[in-house]
């Protein structure tokens, strides 16, 4: 593959994007309802939290910064342990993708293309993704390097346009109201979200300066968190904690109260648009983790065969995951991210046994020159 | 049910086409045929049964328990 | 041409029977029956001197036979008078006044002579031939560029004639490094191509692998610079322009001073020019031309209307079926009342008036002059008013695909607003199936194709795609001289700045005096 | 990398029987029915629907035959089914259009009193969970059986009975009520005040081209989602509209307090803060509004000129503004609807007491709480001219007084 070939900057914009499109195209409503004025603060200490998975799995790789932990993970947990976690971590990324396929193709049948069936909507999908994915990984990140801009612009407008009908006032509640109770389940969803930087463990080989990594980072996480406060506080804003946990797409229900200019009624269906569009670069990354475990594993060198059945997979597996929309929304909250937190701890486990055979071997050195 | 058959077939065909322009190892050839068998009939199977068993009901099952220990514990 | 047969100095006989002898007759025969049924060849014997028989083989018209017949034949006989019939000299000191003489042994060498246009006088006794070359043809005189008019700037555009052409580029560029290297092509034309680069600014990279795409081309025929874009460009079956091709010297000039390098054939008037990304294709040579501020507007204004050649049909489908909840109040009952009596759903509507606009634009340029301006009236007649009134068509569309077409030209090369207007009907497509979602998908697909589409190496997004600190002073924006201190990427690495100190350093240092 | 021209090959192949499969949800724009205006209404026979859906087909533009704008027809039909519930009306309605009804462009609801005396939950229920209603759509209210008036007004400023409601809410001259409003937070869901319209019949014997039609007319206080009895006079209504910060341009007069003849005054509320405060009895709330004003006409001999006047001018209106301000609020009080939302800013600032009362929060509106009010005008312009008629130009003397000029020399 084409070793030293995502830059930083490339690698910072990827993240950032990866990190705030479906925080804010899907999850806030699991924020506020599980703990209303306190989301934004469980936010910011989530964002933190997944910061800290991410820290460790960026120690463990710079350790070995030039081979893919695809290959080295084999002598630290040994044969045996290592290819079932892998295959875990593979899976829970293809639930992260099958997920927010069905995301979309929920939102989109149910306010904008009513009649569509949802197999059309996933195919579709499925082959951007695919297409975007099956040049490699450097047209991944090359994607997201051209959109970074345009999305966030997109995502800056909104709170600045429905800005006039804000009850400033209710902005306290956020202090006199502040529980950590109340704050830890948002702040746990949320680490699971932002946990999904700790897989740049995966595509180490492929940075150039991976030193700098932890700093890219960690600038992904502040704009997506900033970006995401600022959608989550408007929501706070306008509808009051209680009405904004009732609603099952607060992002939709924030951006129709803008109050209807004289050229454009609402501005939704576009702004929706381009959603997409970052959602699609986020899951082209995760394709493009899956082929790689799938391919590697088997010791091969190009992942590029795998990306089209993974992405068949995912796009039919959407279509399957679940029977109704209550049924996702329990299952949401039901654990299906503590899947996603486990195999983000994942590379904790690796980290830790490493250091201690690191430990073990040079006391061992120490020991018997 | 036919058209994953037919998705995973021209996937397939587009697949090793380019495996065999890019003159790849036989072993490329059976690793690649091998895997998409297994996810074909992984997919037919979930779309079979797509009404009574869904994934999410083993996620739950398998996972619920920590999260609401985690969560409300 | 691949040199089939290598020129052996010693007389190859069986060279498909060429006699191997020195005198005349038989030779004249052999030259002859090769050029037997050709008309416009000339074999003019002549005796010289103490009675040596000689003869000049040329094309009419186009060897100048007048010229040689004044400054060679005359002194020819005159001087012959003295070397008591001994030609030898002629061919070894140049003894003749003509610049281009050459001497030619090889049979097939010196049929080529006389095909390019040059005579050829044989001698009795000797087996060297001598070649001349006055040749003088008709050519078309440099005119004002037809396709890519500029206001202000130069107007000169290049002309069929080759020669003509690379006096253009070196009367622009007179500096030593500049390099013009001449290949020919096809077998059966044997045109010369020629290679227009400044070596200390081009990356060798690129003239090699320039040399390398072209070495393999083996044709019958080039007769256009179309022939070897189509060999030498890296995707051929993608839609956009990954070769950028102009007629005007300038903007060759001004691209080979940025370190590109310009391919130019024989009997075209079109310089093709590698490599290129998306934005250069988006810049007029007008912009450069024009104060900054202007020339930036007009930019943006490209940009604009690029999107909306591509995307406004698509907008009007999606919108008026999928999301009516966008358009305005007052705006939609017009609309749906303008539209309350077409038959056709807004998608075949769309599909129809595009087609029949596509109809009418090359319908206009086939036509000839006299009736072209007839056409496009009436043209626009049918498909607008009539059309309308007719209730077969929405007022809305006939507006947006007139919009669209003039859209499509504004785009400076007409190869990238071709590919605009050719992805226009898939995405017509996808928005009268998906909605603004089907839009979004088709742009993701088009955005990620054109990312990892190359053009000799670089990146056809390569200010933006992968991002390039300080390039996009050319791109988005242009930025005015006395900025532009680096020249682009595909400059080489080690010779990129373009002017020493900032062009407006007078400015800075007025202020001394004052405190 | 030559996969490539088989996916191009690929895409167009998929895209040809895609274009069978036809589009599924793409709807034509005249196959839609734009409902612009919602009314609802009880009658015995149960919840009364009526939809303003505009008939495109006889505005077409520019078309020489056909009806065209019919002559004072009004291009609009007002759909009308009945109903057990408001679902079953809509479907009832659905099911006769030969288009599809589309909520995309609907901004107001009308309500009619005997449906708000029964109660609004389910209205607001359906705009809430109909994805293409919108949560800013306005609530409007209408005595008596609202159909009957609704169709007989011929509107003569705009085409449409929803384009003069956009015009109120657009131009502030009408009290904004939005669905959001009244379901901001539990403990005062369902409590507001909505706008009532009061529409002029035309009398047939009238001439031609008298402007019949809609206007503004007080506002109704809901609790609980019911409407309670007294009702807003227009007045009180716009001391609430100061209090919610919608007073743009309203003009009243007031005495003078030097001469007690009359001033005239146009205000227009700048902002309004609410803050509450916490005393040893228990919680209060202060409303304070900033708003400017402007002399638009004066009868009085008060002097502008001077600042002190100015300054009385000032301490009038605000004592006439807090007075009409505490009117109205003890009028909300006795009905028992914090209209006003003062329960969240309560539960805002002060979260532990609020849970206290949570429960039993209108009893403690209605009774304990304590209502502050502070109105800030300030009398900034005077407009172009500075004394007023009668004291520049003397033409009040009183008639008996004048000099007689005798003719005689």
């Amino acid at each position: 593959m084409e070793p030293q070939s995502v830059t930083q900057g490339q690698l910072f914009k990827l993240f950032a994007l990866h990190l705030f499109s479906t925080m804010i195209a899907f999850m806030l409503n699991i924020m506020l309802q599980s703990s209303g004025y306190n989301a934004p603060a469980g936010i910011m200490s989530g964002a933190i939290l997944g910061l800290a998975f991410s820290f460790i799995s960026y120690k463990l790789a710079m350790r070995r910064p030039d081979s893919f932990f695809i290959d080295y993970g084999r002598h630290i947990l040994g044969k045996w342990l290592h290819y079932p976690l892998l295959l875990f971590i593979a899976l829970s990324n293809l639930m992260i993708a099958i997920i927010n396929i069905w995301e979309l193709q929920d939102v989109l049948t149910q306010f904008y293309l009513v009649g569509t069936p949802s197999w059309a909507i996933a195919s579709l999908c499925g082959i951007c993704i695919a297409y975007t994915v099956r040049f490699g990984v450097k047209s991944v990140f090359r994607a997201a390097e051209g959109l970074f801009f345009i999305s966030l612009l997109s995502f800056l407008i909104i709170p600045v346009v429905v800005s006039e009908n804000f009850e400033w006032f209710s902005g306290k509640g956020m202090i006199t109201q502040f529980s950590l109770r109340e704050m830890w389940p948002s702040a746990y969803y949320t680490s699971s979200v932002f946990g999904e930087m700790s897989f740049v463990l995966f595509i180490f080989p492929f940075l150039q300066s991976p030193a700098k990594t932890f700093r890219s980072l960690t600038s992904s996480m502040i704009v997506s968190s900033v970006v995401v406060i600022l959608h989550v506080v408007p929501l706070l804003l306008i509808f009051g904690p209680e009405l904004a946990s009732n609603l099952n797409f607060p992002e939709l229900e924030l951006l129709r109260f803008m109050r209807s200019g004289s050229f454009l009624e609402t501005l939704d269906p576009a702004l929706i648009a381009l959603w997409l569009i970052s959602i699609f670069v986020k899951l082209g990354f995760i394709v493009f983790i899956i082929s790689l475990i799938l391919a590697r594993s088997c010791r091969l060198k190009d992942t590029k065969p795998f990306v089209f059945p993974i992405t068949a997979f995912i796009a039919i597996g959407s279509l399957v995951v679940v029977k109704s929309n209550i049924q996702f929304k329990s299952m949401m909250s039901g654990g299906m991210l503590t899947m996603f937190v486990i195999a983000e701890l994942i590379p904790v486990l690796y980290y830790l046994v490493d250091s201690i055979q690191i430990k073990y071997a040079s006391r061992k050195r120490a020991s018997s020159p | 049910m036919i058209m994953i058959l037919i998705v995973y077939l021209t996937i397939g065909i587009a697949e090793l086409r380019y495996l065999r322009r890019e003159k790849r190892k036989k072993r490329t050839f059976v690793i690649l045929i091998v895997s998409l068998t297994l996810l074909l009939l992984l997919s037919e199977v979930l779309y079979a049964v797509r009404t009574s068993f869904q994934i999410s009901v083993w996620i739950e099952a398998l996972f619920g328990p920590i999260d609401s220990w985690l969560i409300d514990g | 041409m691949r040199a089939k047969d290598n020129p052996m100095p010693v007389f190859a006989n069986g060279d498909d029977g060429y006699p191997d002898t020195s005198n005349l007759e038989p030779r004249l025969e052999w030259f002859r029956s090769q050029l037997a049924h050709c008309s416009d060849i000339v074999i003019h014997p002549f005796t010289i001197g103490t009675g040596t028989a000689c003869s000049l083989i040329y094309i009419r018209e186009l060897f100048d036979y007048h010229d040689a017949e004044e400054h060679l034949l005359k002194p020819l006989i005159k001087e012959c008078s003295s070397w008591n019939n001994d030609l030898s000299p002629l061919f070894v000191e140049h003894r003749l006044p003509s610049a281009g003489c050459r001497t030619l042994t090889a049979p097939s060498a010196s049929m080529d002579w006389v095909l390019d246009g040059c005579g050829l006088l044989l001698i009795d006794g000797d087996s060297r031939m001598l070649g001349l070359s006055q040749t003088k043809f008709e050519k078309r005189a440099i005119m004002e560029a037809p396709n890519e008019s500029v206001i202000r700037g130069p107007r000169e555009a290049f002309v069929e004639n080759l020669d003509t052409n690379l006096t253009l580029i070196r009367r622009r560029i007179r500096s030593r490094h500049l390099k013009i290297e001449q290949m020919t092509f096809g077998t059966k034309t044997r045109t010369s191509v020629v290679l227009i680069y400044l070596d200390d600014i081009c990356p060798d990279s690129l003239v090699k692998e320039m040399k390398r795409r072209l070495a393999c081309i083996d044709v019958d025929g080039v007769l256009g610079s179309n022939y070897l874009e189509e060999a030498i460009v890296d995707n051929p079956s993608s839609p956009f322009p990954q070769i950028q091709y102009t007629e005007r010297p300038d903007t060759v000039s001004a691209s080979v001073l940025e370190g590109r390098i310009s391919v130019m054939v024989n009997n075209t008037p079109i310089a093709l020019i590698a490599p290129v990304h998306f934005f250069t294709l988006l810049q007029s040579a007008e912009d450069y031309y024009q104060p900054f501020i202007a020339a930036t507007w007009i930019r943006w204004i490209r940009f604009v209307f690029l999107t909306t050649s591509l995307l406004l049909p698509s907008f009007y489908i999606a919108i008026t079926t999928f999301h009516p909840e966008m358009i305005p109040y007052s705006l939609l009952i017009s609309v749906s009342s303008s539209r309350e009596v077409v038959p056709f759903p807004a998608l075949m509507e769309a599909l129809m008036m595009e087609i029949a606009f596509e109809a009418l634009r090359e319908a206009s340029v086939r036509i000839p002059k006299s009736i072209g301006q007839a056409v496009s009236i009436i043209g626009a007649l049918i498909i607008g008013t009539a059309a309308v009134q007719a209730g077969i068509v929405s007022a809305a569309m006939v507006i947006i695909v007139s919009l669209t077409g003039i859209a499509s030209f504004i785009i400076p090369s007409f190869d990238l607003g071709l590919s605009f207007r050719l992805l226009r009907f898939p995405m017509m497509l996808l928005a009268g199936i998906f909605g603004i979602f089907g839009i979004a998908c088709g742009l993701i697909i088009i955005y990620v194709h054109m990312l990892n589409l190359q053009s000799f190496g670089t990146p056809y997004l390569s200010p933006i795609a992968p991002q390039v600190a300080g390039s996009f002073k050319d791109t988005l924006v242009r930025a005015p001289w006395w900025k532009m201190k680096r020249r682009p990427p595909t400059a080489d690495a080690a010779n990129r700045i373009r002017q020493k100190s900032g062009l407006r350093s007078w400015a800075e240092h007025s202020g001394e005096g004052e405190d | 990398m030559s996969l490539l021209p088989k996916l191009w090959k690929i895409a167009i192949l998929l895209c040809i029987p895609a274009m069978v499969t036809g589009c599924w949800s793409s709807v034509e724009l005249n196959n839609r029915a734009f409902v612009n205006l919602v009314i609802v209404d009880q009658t015995d026979s149960g919840v009364e629907l009526t939809l303003g859906i505009p008939l495109t087909n006889r505005l077409i533009p520019g078309f020489t035959g056909g009806t065209g704008e019919g002559g004072g027809q009004e291009p609009i039909a007002y759909v009308t089914r009945t109903g057990a519930t408001l679902e079953e009306a809509l479907q009832k309605i659905q099911g006769d259009i030969p288009r599809d009804v589309t909520f995309g462009q609907t901004h107001s609801i009308i309500l009619g009193s005997r449906l708000a005396k029964q109660g609004i939950a389910p209205i607001l229920e359906f705009v809430e969970r109909n994805p293409l209603l919108r949560l800013n759509t306005n609530l409007f209210m209408v005595e008596g059986p609202v159909k009957s008036k609704v169709a007989r007004m011929p509107s003569s400023f705009e085409r449409f009975l929803a384009s003069v409601l956009n015009g109120y809410i657009r131009n502030d001259q009408i009290l904004s009520t939005t669905v959001k409003d009244m379901m901001y937070s539990e403990a005062s869901g369902g409590d507001g005040l909505i706008p009532m319209l009061s529409f002029k019949t035309v009398d047939p014997s009238a001439k031609a081209g008298s402007p019949g039609g809609v206007g503004t007319a007080g506002a109704a206080i809901l609790r609980k989602g019911k409407m309670v009895t007294n009702v807003l006079s227009p007045e009180e209504t716009s001391s609430a509209r100061l209090v919610l910060g919608q007073l743009k341009r309203y003009i009243y007069s007031a005495p003078s307090p030097t001469d007690g003849r009359n001033v005239g005054f146009y205000t227009s509320s700048l902002r309004t803060e609410i803050r509450p405060f916490r005393t040893r009895q228990g919680l209060g709330v202060t409303i304070s509004s900033y708003s400017d004003a402007g002399i638009i006409a004066s009868d009085s001999d008060i002097d502008l000129r001077k600042q002190q006047n100015i300054e009385l001018l000032e301490k009038e209106i605000n004592r006439i503004a807090n007075k009409s301000l505490m009117e109205m609020i003890a009028k909300t009080r006795k009905s028992g609807a914090d209209v006003f939302n003062f329960g969240h800013y309560l539960s805002v600032q002060y979260p532990k007491e609020w849970k206290t009362i949570q429960q039993d929060w209108r009893a403690y509106y209605k009774d304990r709480l304590e209502v502050r009010v502070d109105s800030v005008i300030s009398l900034r312009r005077l407009g172009s001219s500075t004394d007023s008629f009668h004291n520049k130009l003397k033409v009040d003397e009183k008639e008996g007084d004048e000099r007689t000029w005798n003719l005689s020399p």
